[in-house]
């Protein structure tokens, strides 16, 4: 046991477009299948919706990670918005990469509504990636810090 | 010089144009100033030599608002950003005639400074006419001097080439003086550990006093209002408070003109600080290249941009982590 | 400022029992804007709405926050309390503390946590929400259907009897679909063709109907109550107004050699055909593939005996462009391809069959007549072999992982038929589990194990390998004995799985319909909504949605009517409020917005703007809300952030963003 | 008047550090900034001007006022703490510190603004004479001697030596406690300094600049003048010139919030932006045009009007080295003065 008693509790970000991924993560609550409840979930149309400035701005204001869910590739409910966010969050990542921001800190999965065991799985591993590269410190505003 | 006074003359004197665009001759040496010429008179005024390094693109964003043509003296790489403009429909193609300029390569009179020339009074070979590789200056303290390339601006090095993708003439010649890859500072990055970047790119950004210089001399940051400006993010600190703030405002701005930057260099031709700011548009337009095939912003006004535009196998974003 | 008021529904124990409510009522009136929090037992009840709308009089509300379910479950039941009391049905938010909170964590402590949270994201958006009016659209009072086989058929019948106009639209040469290749139907063994083909010919003869056969759906735009769709009308190379259905061309011509598409490739047809006898339309249609005069040049033998000169080889595909208020897929299925299931030998014997083969060779159309006979030799099998859920309730990926549901029942209804017609042929059916529930299904079953000396062997087989002398080795086991078995027999017939006819990708693509990994179309809601796909005005009917078998197929292609006959019977439909805006006085009008716009609703006009005293005429550009779906995807591009969307706007999301990273 | 040899700065610089902040100029990454010292940092003495003025050390980019935090419903306000604690500003230049004498104009007369004063009171600052100006400086101009500037310590880098010399109580004290590393000396070398400089001044090109016409009284005529219309053009309204300016004054106030507290600052702003001076009712100059006018006509023309006669331009040249169009306020003086000649 960590001697530690103030343990790391991240705080992570979750995007979900409507009708894929926040279903899906509405069926795993349905399905009990738990994840940590460090992942708080924002309800987006679609994952084309999600700005790379919402995502800057989670970590600005002391996001630990922030993931981004949407519909498969070609189950769009827009039918091409995840297509967009694909390449958008490609680049914002690579460019986050870049400036030497642990590339863990960011993720996109595709979380069809049927999936409630994938959200859950994904969001297990998420939070234990963000467990292991802990408190994100080279992307959050210093003021925020608690 | 005396070709493009002697036809911008012709051009307002039969009324093809209403006004010339170009660049007046400074009070220094080096610090010619863009400016509109109406009459043969002030064209008495006007130079085009290797300080001309301003790209004039984007003025034509307010000078297409105006009545009747106007001439703008464009240089090859000028080209990319104003085709790139027409796209986007922030100038009008049939208010401009584009005299396409010869280029010889621009200077950067901060690189002659970093070499120890001051208090220069006078300075020679940087006209277009003279071939000349070196550049002397007449200083309080004695003469000096240096190799042209040595002073020249880092865009220069990295020239995209000596044609220009729309002008309605030419007058000049141009060269290319390409003697460094462009994606070799990107390289050496990416090559570093997370940490190592971070550090570069702390150091970097440090110094930067967000006084928008990057943003608005930029021919892709044309917005009316910027989102830095606008109250619909809430975006709009204006003060490098925290280190943070040029992060964010660094990697959104490169982000929003990511597919559109034409890789001009002026924004890290103009920034005070000497940020090597081009690093981020690049990594942009690398990324975009090998990701999803070659694309130069400006070499048309149809195409779709990469970030408008999406195959149906595009890679996943996890690529950032497996590469 | 607003005045926003905090509803926590226990949901029974749901949440109750996990999140403390009265904790969360505590700590949410601490909120900027909240000026009234209260929890009850079950928000949703109308005791519970009748609370809110007490709240909204009292206490003068502006916008209300529920903590409760998803949003996806009742935030239209709180819109809808919301507006009766008089708010704006957009000013409420939903704090899902159920399904993503109470549901999936088991610490009181850290659920109340996460769930207080959650509230003050919603509490944060709502302070930012606006008063949305939705707009008004037209409804264009006729129906197509994608499909036309029972499904579609019946969905047809249903839709014209109430008195509107409908198409179906149907890519094979003639109406009927899966059903028409069937031989008896389970559990009655009537002849299938004999109650389809009244269908048939009732929906050709129906005034309201209009059948497009030989045709398939090109591009659908428009939006619910008003959708354009260009439909290809394939070149069949006959006039359908001149021919009289005679038959004398397919008789005459003299390439026979096209495999038969409706009799599973098991014999083949001629080059100009109708793909069975009772075909609605009967009229043939020119397989342009194996037709000499198409392939050489030579030949017209079919233009020279028609009586009626219906053929015409200059025929090309013309397109239909038509306007619907509703849209029904009925796709239908198709069984999977057997090239993973080499183990069954299936590609190296004629004899190895699947189940529908299996139909048509029963069937007295079919290729032997109706006939039992192996196809190698032509000799009267002994010994049969059913393979059930091969490619069915699959635990890797070469087949799939969902029970085709329908082949324990054609399975037995086959064994049965085959014992009753041919006493003398002994047959053994391998199956993982019998699923029969249905009514008189699992009677069904019973007499043919029980009257019909079907012998069910639980287990799997392993191989099927096909012996020198022409025979089939099956290699099973038994699991009831726990022994491997070893079975010789004539023929092997495997209950091959269904799935989704393949097309129907290509078709959700175009009505943005969602699809499940499996291709199967999505619902609205699995349980509330089956026959609705998430796109509004686009329903699912038959087995594009999920396996079903013949009565269910029918009856959900009754249900998809109905919901389209509600839709067609409104005069005016009220549209999404949630769309994009374009700030005028940011707009750069770089048409960036409109390259991503799926739904072509973005246009651009010159307008004369007053920014703060400069006035000048700008190119702006300008939303159709009746054609926006609001995905948002304009918004995102917009450098200028000046595209923003209503009801999901920057500011709130940030502000969501903000409450749950503070 | 005192000497040190320049390889014993380093060692000055700890000493001075040891006791309380020392900002000098730091060359990062090529570009040459007043910051705080610290072991290792790169000093550099030789560049001549900064590339940003000095006047963060009293004026800083941004500052906190106050924060305000919220426990249930109720709120209470911290102010933020002012200045208590001794600095030193080592390296300003005589423009700079005459730019400082402008700022005290601003924030130190009637309301005096607390944080401001309170830095001043606490900051010394030694100022090093300009050893070779160059050519875009023309402090002579406003009546400032480079070779002598006025400080509460003057300093001079001749040939591998820093001279010293103590002109105020706070620089008294400063000598004192350097004292350590100081050697008396006599002032010939800096006289021999000052004069050599003063030479090179004369030869500087923008030296022999007027400022005929440009006073208080010139408002409506310079305010309505044509020439604006011209001149402004290049301009595309980055704040450049005055975020390099040692003059520079306006800031905006805003509130940020971290989520626990919301942290009320201020930072520079600049006139050059569209939203400078916002309101509720939009903006008070709507036009490039405008704001450009403005900048120069605070300068010359409102504050001389404003503060006896005193510029607040002080002729350091940044603005003529960064602005990205080549504008500076020489060509605005000289724009005007070709046009006075041509009436």
């Amino acid at each position: 046991m960590s001697l530690n008693n103030e343990e790391f509790r991240p705080k992570i970000v979750a995007f979900c477009c409507n009708w894929c991924s926040y279903a899906g993560a509405d069926l795993a609550g349905s399905s009990r299948l738990a994840y940590p409840a460090d992942v708080k979930i924002i309800r987006v149309p679609c994952s084309c919706r999600v700005n790379p400035m919402f995502i800057l701005r989670a970590f600005e204001k002391g996001a630990d990670g922030v993931i981004l869910c949407g519909c498969h590739p070609g189950d769009c409910h827009y039918s091409t918005g995840n297509y967009y966010a694909r390449r958008r969050m490609t680049l914002l990542f690579s460019m986050l990469d870049y400036i030497g921001v642990e590339n863990g800190r960011t993720r996109v999965e595709w979380v069809s509504a049927a999936e409630g065991v994938k959200f859950s799985q994904t969001m297990n591993e998420f939070v234990e990636k963000i467990h292991s590269l802990g408190k994100n410190v080279r992307l959050g505003d210093l003021r925020c810090r608690n | 010089m005396q070709e493009l006074i002697s036809r911008a003359k012709e051009l307002l004197a039969d009324g093809t144009v209403a006004r010339v665009l170009g660049w007046r001759a400074g009070d220094l040496p080096y610090n010619p100033e863009p400016a509109y010429f109406t009459t043969a008179e002030e064209l008495e005024n006007f130079v085009y030599n290797g300080f001309c390094g301003a790209n004039l693109s984007k003025y034509m964003i307010e000078a297409s608002k105006l009545e009747g043509k106007t001439m703008v003296c464009l240089k090859p790489c000028d080209t990319y950003s104003f085709n790139q403009l027409i796209k986007e429909h922030r100038v009008d193609r049939e208010k401009a005639y584009i005299v396409g300029v010869g280029c010889k390569g621009k200077l950067d009179i901060e690189k002659a400074k970093k070499l120890g020339i001051k208090g220069i009074e006078s300075v020679s070979g940087a006209e277009m006419t003279n071939a000349a590789d070196t550049l002397t200056f007449q200083t309080i303290y004695g003469e000096k001097s240096c190799s042209y390339a040595e002073a020249m601006l880092e865009r220069c090095h990295v020239c995209k080439g000596k044609e220009h993708m729309v002008y309605d003439e030419l007058i000049g010649e141009s060269k290319d003086t390409k003697d460094a890859e462009r994606f070799a500072e990107v390289e050496k990055i990416e090559a570093m550990s997370p940490a190592e970047k971070f550090a570069f790119f702390q150091k970097e950004l440090s110094k930067c006093i967000r006084c928008n210089a990057c943003r608005n001399v930029c021919p892709a940051c044309s917005c009316r209002k910027c989102v830095f400006d606008s109250t619909k993010f809430d975006s709009a600190q204006k003060a490098n408070v925290d280190s943070f703030e040029e992060k964010m405002f660094h990697v959104i701005r490169a982000f929003h003109v990511a597919g559109r930057c034409t890789d001009c260099g002026e924004c890290s031709r103009v920034c005070p600080q000497g940020i090597p700011l081009h690093l981020f548009n690049r990594k942009y337009i690398k990324d975009i290249n090998e990701l999803y095939g070659e694309y130069q912003a400006g070499a048309d006004t149809e195409s779709r941009g990469p970030l408008t535009n999406f195959t149906f196998d595009d890679c996943e974003p996890s690529i950032v982590t497996q590469r | 400022m607003q005045r926003i008021g905090v509803f926590v529904c226990h949901c029974g124990s749901n949440i109750a029992a996990t999140v403390d409510v009265k904790k969360v009522v505590e700590m949410v009136q601490m909120e900027p804007g909240v000026v009234h929090a209260e929890d009850y037992q079950y928000m949703c009840s109308e005791a519970g709405q009748a609370k809110i709308a007490a709240a909204i009089h009292e206490k003068n509300l502006t916008g209300i926050v529920v903590c409760s379910c998803s949003p996806r479950m009742h935030e239209n039941t709180f819109r809808t309390a919301a507006q009766r009391a008089g708010l704006n049905p957009y000013m409420v938010e939903i704090a899902n503390i159920r399904e993503h909170c109470s549901w999936i964590h088991k610490d009181m402590e850290e659920a109340t946590k996460k769930a207080v949270i959650l509230a003050r994201a919603a509490i944060a958006k709502v302070n930012l929400n606006t008063p949305l009016q939705p707009g008004e659209s037209r409804v264009t009072k006729r129906a197509l259907v994608i499909g036309g086989g029972i499904a579609g058929i019946q969905t047809a019948l249903d839709i014209a009897d109430a008195g509107y106009e409908v198409d179906i639209v149907e890519k094979t040469p003639s109406i009927g679909g899966r059903m028409s290749q069937l031989d008896k139907t389970f559990p009655t063994l009537d002849c299938s063709a004999c109650i389809l083909t009244p269908k048939m010919v009732e929906a050709a003869a129906h005034e309201k109907i209009k059948i497009y056969t030989y045709s398939e759906v090109e591009k659908v735009s428009g939006f619910v109550g008003d959708f354009t769709v260009d439909i290809r009308k394939k070149a069949r190379s006959v006039d359908a107004n001149k021919c009289t259905g005679c038959g004398v061309c397919q008789e005459k011509c003299p390439s026979k050699k096209a495999p038969s598409e409706f009799n599973r490739g098991l014999n083949t047809r001629s080059a100009i055909y109708t793909p069975f006898a009772q075909a609605i339309p009967n009229v043939p249609v020119i397989d342009r593939d194996a037709c000499l005069k198409f392939k050489t040049g030579k030949c017209g033998v079919c233009e020279k005996v028609c009586q009626a000169g219906a053929i015409d080889y200059t025929q090309q595909d013309e397109i239909v462009t038509e306007k619907y208020g509703a849209i029904v897929v009925a796709t239908g299925f198709d069984t999977i391809k057997l090239d993973n299931y080499d183990e069954y030998a299936y590609n190296q014997s004629k004899d190895v069959i699947t189940s529908l083969e299996l139909e048509r060779i029963m069937n007295a159309a079919g290729p032997t007549k109706g006939h039992l006979e192996r196809l190698s030799d032509g000799k009267h099998p002994h010994e049969m072999v059913f393979i059930q859920c091969v490619g069915s309730r699959c635990s890797d990926n070469r087949g799939k992982s969902y029970c085709s549901k329908i082949c324990c029942m054609y399975t037995a209804k086959h064994a049965m038929l085959i014992r009753d017609k041919y006493p003398d042929v002994n047959v053994t059916v391998f199956y993982i589990d019998v699923r029969t529930p249905g009514k008189n299904f699992d009677e069904f079953y019973r007499r043919a194990v029980e009257e019909y000396g079907v012998n069910y062997i639980k287990g799997q087989v392993g191989k099927v390998i096909l012996k020198p002398n022409g025979k089939l080795l099956v290699q099973g086991s038994d699991l009831l004995d726990n022994k491997q078995i070893l079975k010789e027999a004539d023929m092997v017939v495997l209950a091959t799985a269904i799935e989704p006819e393949p097309s129907v990708r290509q078709i959700a693509t175009m009505l943005t319909a969602s699809i499940d990994t499996n291709n199967f179309l999505t619902e609205a809601h699995p349980k509330l909504r089956p026959v609705e796909s998430p796109t509004a005005g686009v329903f699912l009917s038959g087995v594009c949605q999920g396996p079903k078998d013949i009565p269910e197929t029918v009856a959900q292609a009754g249900a998809a009517a109905v919901k389209a006959i509600g839709l067609l019977a409104k005069d005016k439909l009220m549209t999404n409020p949630c769309t994009a805006k374009a700030d005028e006085l940011m707009c750069n009008g770089c048409s960036t917005c409109a390259n991503v716009c799926p739904y072509g609703a973005i246009s651009y006009e010159e307008k004369e703007v007053n920014d703060h005293g400069i006035r000048e005429t700008r190119r702006i550009a300008v939303v159709n809300n009746a054609l926006c779906q609001g995905c948002g995807a304009c918004t995102v591009a917009c450098p200028s952030g000046s595209m923003d969307l209503q009801g999901f706007s920057n500011r709130q999301i940030i502000a969501e963003v903000d409450a749950i990273c503070r | 008047m005192y000497k040190i040899a320049k390889e014993n700065l380093p060692a000055l610089f700890q000493l001075i550090a040891g006791e309380r902040e020392l900002y000098v100029p730091v060359n990062n990454n090529g570009q040459v900034n007043f910051a705080a010292w610290t072991e290792g940092a790169v000093v550099d003495l030789d560049t001549l001007k900064s590339v940003k003025s000095p006047k963060d050390a009293f004026f800083p980019q941004s500052e906190n006022l106050y924060t305000c935090y919220k426990d249930g419903k109720k709120i209470t306000i911290q102010p933020e703490e002012l200045q208590n604690q001794n600095f030193v500003v080592f390296g300003m230049k005589a423009c700079d510190v005459k730019g400082v004498e402008v700022l005290d104009k601003v924030f130190l007369s009637e309301p005096v603004d607390s944080f401001y004063a309170a830095r001043r009171a606490h900051g010394t600052i030694v100022a090093l004479a300009c050893h070779e100006p160059e050519e875009s400086c023309f402090c002579k101009v406003f009546g400032i001697d480079c070779a002598e500037p006025v400080a509460d310590v003057a300093a001079w880098m001749v040939e591998g030596e820093l001279y010293w010399k103590a002109l105020t109580e706070k620089g008294e004290a400063l000598t004192k406690a350097a004292a350590s590393l100081l050697t008396e000396t006599d002032e010939a070398k800096v006289e021999a300094e000052k004069a050599a400089i003063r030479a090179i001044v004369e030869k500087l090109p923008y030296s022999d600049l007027s400022l005929e016409g440009w006073n208080g009284d010139a408002l409506t005529e310079k305010f309505n003048s044509p020439v604006w219309e011209d001149l402004y053009k290049p301009c595309q309204a980055c704040g450049t010139c005055t975020f390099v300016c040692p003059t520079c004054q306006c800031y905006d106030i805003k509130d940020y919030d971290t989520g626990h507290g919301v942290q009320r600052y201020r930072c520079w702003d600049s006139c050059m932006y569209s939203d400078f001076t916002m309101m509720a009712h939009g903006n008070n100059r709507t036009s490039q045009l405008q704001r450009f006018r403005q900048r120069f006509m605070h300068k010359l023309v409102y504050f001389p009007a404003n503060n006896d006669g005193m510029y607040s331009c002080v002729g350091c040249g940044r603005c003529v080295e960064k602005c990205p169009s080549s504008l500076n306020i020489v060509k605005v003086i000289k724009a005007f003065e070709k046009q006075g000649g041509d009436q």
